[in-house]
């Protein structure tokens, strides 16, 4: 079934959507940061430089994934929320992915 | 090296499915350990805000004199079908809804899953937090037997583990009940920002008489861009919880950022005034489990019971999923103790805490709307086109043109199958039929 | 004599030099003595041989200074500091008792305070006279700086207060001063104190990775385009003796560690200058730095929000803006000596 | 070896919102958290007694919720844990604090024999750091504050070696035990407490002390009576305004440093 690609986004549609700065939106979550565990991690860059269309940069709700100029990925783990999105939406699951240690990560206020 | 800590029964993740099965487990007499990898009960539950009361009343009858702390009481629903410049709100507002306690509640899940966990505590629950479960711990034979956490001298032993772990269910799939994570097709990415506004102003602008009458709105069309998705806006006490929602696919095949989908909605001329002067006081996202009834996990093995998300118990057409949890934690519960009973604990005897969620809607549900996430998949038009036209048509029936009634009802219809085929509505509505009939 | 209100000031200082607070307090009690009818501004010295102070003191307007000159005072300890103080507290009662709030100062005045059962308001940015009540008014931030609040002291004396260095304007000292010396005993002897100094490590700044007390930082973002920015940056922080601090951004990178992480996410920090290079200053960083006092943003995005928060910004390239900077200062200093940390 | 460490509950000044009509904190959506210097506190009193056998005890000061701060401080290894909860103590200055705690700790001594004492070194809400040193004061007992590491500690000959975090570097200190030290983070890092001590901390209920059981505290010296300072006014202060912002294309680089560099002469913050 869903295998297909979908019908791309009209550009009038995607030309409605604001640009939204997220590191304003993760000020007001708060955050018990692991320094010494990264829970999230890239398999093998190299399959991240095969990847065109680089999804994980877009569904992030959080946007932990960022590329750098030599077109690596690089890892925020320490602003995720744990949703799991990148460990089931990456197309080629180059993503480790682990639950931080017992009491670290995010810690929602309300819910 | 420590003792062994042994208990009757593990259950993994503090959330609706686990803190219900853990009531259940304590009330029956056994020594249960309920282990949560937050800070507290509820620090990593994150949903978009409705809680229905008739499963909490089962697993915990005397849930109103605990003073559970709800938001507002639901006493109007429906749904907003949004075109990018109007809508055509279909709202139910009822005497019904105003009993008390009411039969759904708006709630934040923070404050909400940590009173719901001291229940559990209340009736001899042992409630760990700040550990994370890491793994099974088997037998010989396979059988599971406890687990280990990421704790120093952290394996605990028990004959039976209550897998509720949630969404992200690695442990369901480290135990051989699920192959491998479903595809993002059929899991669905929301996001959600909860915006305090003082009390007075709510209770103003969505013409509410106080503090227990509240809203829930679910929102289809331009609000996720029509794309097969919903957004919700629900009022808190203090403020709104609004968000969008969409099968994660979209937003691989589409490349959109939820954040700027959200700030869209947020944006729209009917939402705006809505929101005008509140603050954000917490953004957050969560996964949905939409597997469907045919791919959901097994839910028992040797010595385990999977509930809630982390079998894919979400009813998204209908917006429920913490009353499906708090049903299958139960019977769960119900099934660990009369394995104790019995003592035995093959995956032979747990089934049929299946065959007791068979009976009950949680399974009903399920089953009757198995097709629905691939009626949208396959439908993804239906949101835009149908919600767009329900726009237009409601703009063409309300203004006055100057035309005979007559012309503009024929008006209204022809304009459907100029967007649409009469073949294609046809099929459509087929379609939806037969996800809602299963 | 009674009627007298001493609004006394501590002299800080350690081997013989004086704590520049000091004169920044006693600055600050004259203006208040304006205020406070049948006032005098005096200072409280200790320690061993330093006499010498007492006459920089009076340069700086105080009219009085009483000293207590023990051996047993020759490194600062708690307890024979607070011992002797508290006892000419006693004696003279001041009605107001400024100390400069730092390591030493805060240490000392809770142990006054205590002593003499008192108020203490610790770590003051303003001081006044109440117009009404005549008492002293002393304003703090308190809750991490989100909160601004007043304290009074209306029964007991004196009214203490710390004051943090450099909130307060450094007065120009007069050329000559004048002033009465109250010589007063300790009543201590060492064999009574218990705490023994065994050795002072001097702590090299540039080698202190930890950022949180760091009292100049030089922090790079995403602006670098590579690690090797921070190559620029270790050199104008070694220049000014600070550290390295970073964007949550460059962290996410791997360029640096992320224990020089700055943010929400990361570390507060309260230096004394900040130099914010290539940082965009999304929220979740500024919140990380609005403690700082002087914060310089190079960014050549004009809209950067760092900006917003920056006392000084420079729109440009870093890589040409940086660069500059090091050779200014460096031209500077081979004019004025080693650079230091003002009042450190 | 007996430890006794004073801890606080306090908001996560991190998160917090103050309602700018009333300048008063708004408590929903913050979370409490123990006082993060006092959580390393109580992390060296662990390892302390590890090493040399004994036993930790935490008390706070506080309202009935703090209770759960003491339960977390069971689950990093604290034995023993005792909240001192009243309405009387409410409002209390730090003068007034180290007067109950002085007190409460010499309850304590009267039991069994303490070796040390230990205080984060400021609270993060109100940062004065000047209950620890009051405590010692009342105490008579030696103060080390900013304490950064342990060098040794003989419970047997009495005696430590401290060092101490000042403007002009680490000093190390001897002193006689029991001192009480008022510590930074870097005392002791904090490690993942074991399952077991997870598991007892969760069943474990602190003592609560009134104000006048088990002590009988003197009710002119606690709560605001005991208090000789008040709030006058509380505000949150006014959105610092940006400074100039300079365009190296319209000045040149070198006047816009040199610019820049006049500008925090003034400032007076660091001399080149």
């Amino acid at each position: 079934m869903s295998d297909k690609a979908h019908t791309p986004l009209s550009s009038e549609i995607r030309a409605t959507l604001p640009n939204v700065n997220v590191d304003d939106l993760l000020a007001s979550i708060k955050y018990y940061v692991d320094e010494d565990y990264a829970h999230l991690w890239i398999k093998d860059q190299a399959v991240c430089l095969q990847c065109k269309d680089k999804p994980c940069m877009a569904f992030c709700p959080v946007a932990v994934y960022r590329v750098d100029k030599q077109g690596h990925t690089m890892v925020g783990y320490q602003a995720c929320v744990e949703c799991g999105s990148c460990r089931v939406g990456c197309p080629y699951h180059n993503i480790g992915w682990t639950l931080p240690r017992g009491g670290n990560g995010v810690a929602y206020k309300f819910g | 090296m420590p003792e062994k800590l042994m208990y009757d029964a593990i259950v993994v993740g503090a959330g609706p499915a686990g803190i219900s099965a853990a009531i259940v487990l304590a009330r029956g007499g056994l020594k249960v350990m309920l282990i949560e990898r937050g800070r507290f009960a509820g620090a990593k539950n994150f949903f978009g805000g409705v809680l229905y009361t008739h499963a909490l009343a089962d697993v915990l009858p005397d849930y109103w004199d605990r003073k559970p702390p709800f938001e507002r009481p639901v006493t109007e629903q429906g749904y907003w079908l949004m075109s990018p410049d109007g809508v055509v709100r279909i709202m139910h507002k009822s005497q019904h809804y105003q009993k008390e306690p009411a039969d759904a509640y708006t709630a934040l899940r923070s404050g909400f899953d940590s009173w719901f966990a001291q229940q559990a505590v209340s009736l001899g629950a042992l409630l760990i937090t700040k550990t994370t479960v890491v793994d099974a711990i088997r037998d010989e034979k396979g059988r599971v037997i406890g687990v280990r956490t990421d704790r120093p001298d952290g394996d605990i032993y028990a004959p039976i583990v209550i897998v509720s772990e949630g969404v992200n269910n690695l442990l369901t799939q480290k135990m051989g009940l699920m192959k491998a994570d479903l595809p993002p097709r059929l899991i669905a990415l929301s996001v959600k920002e909860y915006i305090g506004l003082p009390s007075k102003e709510i209770e103003t602008r969505f013409n509410l008489s106080g503090a227990k009458e509240g809203l829930a709105i679910d929102i289809f069309g331009d609000a996720t861009l029509g794309l097969p998705g919903t957004a919700f806006l629900y009022t808190d006490k203090q403020g709104i919880s609004i968000g969008v929602g969409l099968l994660l696919e979209e937003f691989v095949q589409h490349r959109l950022k939820p954040y700027e989908v959200l700030a869209r909605f947020k944006n729209h001329p009917v939402i705006k005034p809505y929101l005008a002067g509140g603050e954000t006081l917490e953004y957050g996202a969560h996964l949905i489990p939409e597997f469907g009834y045919d791919r959901m996990p097994d839910l028992a093995a040797d010595g385990v019971l999977v509930a809630g998300d982390a079998a894919g118990m979400v009813d998204a057409l209908h917006r429920e999923g913490t009353n499906l949890a708090m049903t299958a934690g139960r019977l769960a519960g119900e099934t660990a103790l009369a394995a104790h009973k019995q003592n035995d604990f093959s995956a032979g005897f747990l089934r049929a805490y299946r065959r007791d969620l068979e009976s009950t809607f949680v399974l009903k549900d399920l089953k009757q709307y198995r097709r629905m996430t691939d009626f949208l998949d396959s439908t993804p038009h239906f949101m835009s086109t149908y919600v767009n036209y329900a726009n237009e048509a409601a703009l063409r029936y309300f203004s006055a043109h100057g035309l005979p009634k007559r012309d503009m009802e024929d008006n209204i219809v022809k304009m459907l199958f100029q967007r649409r085929s009469f073949f294609g509505v046809a099929r459509d509505m087929l379609k939806l039929f037969q996800g809602m009939r299963g | 004599m009674s009627d007298t209100k001493r609004i006394w000031v501590l002299i800080e200082q350690e081997e013989g030099k004086a704590h520049p607070v000091s004169w920044e307090l006693l600055g600050a009690a004259q203006r208040l003595s304006a205020e406070l009818p049948g006032s005098v501004v005096e200072g409280v010295l200790l320690g061993d041989n330093v006499e010498s102070i007492a006459a920089e003191a009076y340069r700086y307007g105080a009219t009085k200074v009483y000293l207590i000159d023990d051996p047993v005072l020759k490194v600062y300890r708690n307890a024979p500091y607070a011992f002797g103080i508290a006892n000419i507290v006693k004696k003279f009662t001041p009605e107001i008792f400024l100390v400069g709030a730092t390591t030493l100062g805060r240490d000392l005045a809770s142990a006054i305070a205590t002593r003499v059962a008192t108020g203490l308001t610790a770590d003051c940015t303003e001081l006044a006279i109440d117009p009404e009540k005549h008492i002293l008014a002393a304003t703090r931030p308190t809750f991490g700086g989100n909160l601004m609040a007043t304290i009074l002291c209306k029964t007991q004396r004196p009214q203490m207060a710390t004051v943090r260095p450099r909130v307060l304007p450094s007065p120009n000292p007069a050329e000559t001063g004048t002033g009465e010396l109250v010589r007063e005993t300790l009543g201590m002897t060492e064999d009574e104190v218990a705490v023994k100094l065994l050795n002072v490590i001097a702590t090299d700044a540039g080698d202190q990775v930890d950022i949180e007390y760091a009292d100049v930082i030089v922090a790079g973002g995403r602006g670098l385009g590579a690690p090797e920015g921070f190559k620029l940056l270790e050199e104008l922080a070694e220049l000014l003796g600070g550290v390295v601090g970073a964007s949550r951004a460059v962290v996410d990178a791997g360029w640096i560690n992320v224990s020089r992480q700055i943010g929400q996410t990361g570390k507060t920090v309260r230096p004394k200058l900040f130099i914010a290079a290539g940082i965009s200053g999304a929220i979740q960083h500024r919140v990380g730095i609005t403690g700082s006092d002087f914060i310089l943003a190079i960014n050549n995005d004009p809209n950067a929000a760092i900006f917003s928060v920056a006392d000084f910004g420079i729109v440009g390239d870093l890589y040409e803006v940086l660069p500059e900077l090091i050779n200014q200062i460096k031209a500077q200093r081979a004019g004025h000596g080693a650079a230091e940390v003002a009042h450190a | 070896m007996h430890a006794i460490v004073a801890i606080k509950q306090v908001p996560d000044t991190s998160n917090v919102r103050i309602n700018p009509e009333t300048g008063t904190l708004i408590r929903e959506g913050v979370p409490a958290i123990i006082n993060p210097y006092d959580a390393h506190a109580v992390e060296l009193a662990v390892r302390l007694k590890r090493k040399f056998g004994g036993k930790v005890t935490v008390i706070t000061m506080g309202p009935p919720k703090a209770s759960e701060a003491l339960v977390e401080c069971a689950e990093q290894g604290a034995d023993r844990g005792i909240l001192i909860s009243d309405r009387k103590f409410s409002a209390a200055d730090t003068l007034a604090t180290s007067y109950v705690l002085a007190r409460t700790i010499e309850a304590l001594m009267a039991e069994e024999p303490v070796d040390l004492l230990l205080f984060g070194k400021q609270a993060i809400d109100g940062d004065t750091a000047q209950v620890g040193p009051g405590v010692a004061t009342r105490l008579g007992l030696p103060l080390i504050s900013y304490a950064v590491s342990v060098e040794s500690f003989d419970p047997i000959a009495r005696t430590g070696v401290v060092h101490r975090r000042t403007e002009r570097g680490i000093e190390v200190l001897q002193t006689t035990l029991p001192a009480l030290l008022t510590v930074e983070k870097e005392i002791a890092a904090i490690e993942r407490a074991p399952l077991p001590d997870v598991i007892r901390a969760a069943q474990y209920t602190p003592e609560v002390w009134s104000a006048s059981e088990p002590v009988a505290f003197d009710v002119t010296k606690i709560g605001i009576k005991g208090s000789p300072t008040i709030v006058g006014k509380a505000y949150t202060p006014p959105p610092k305004k940006a400074g100039a912002a300079v365009k190296v294309a319209d000045k040149g680089v070198a006047p816009t440093v040199a610019e820049a560099l006049a500008k925090i002469k003034i400032a007076n913050v660091v001399k080149f």
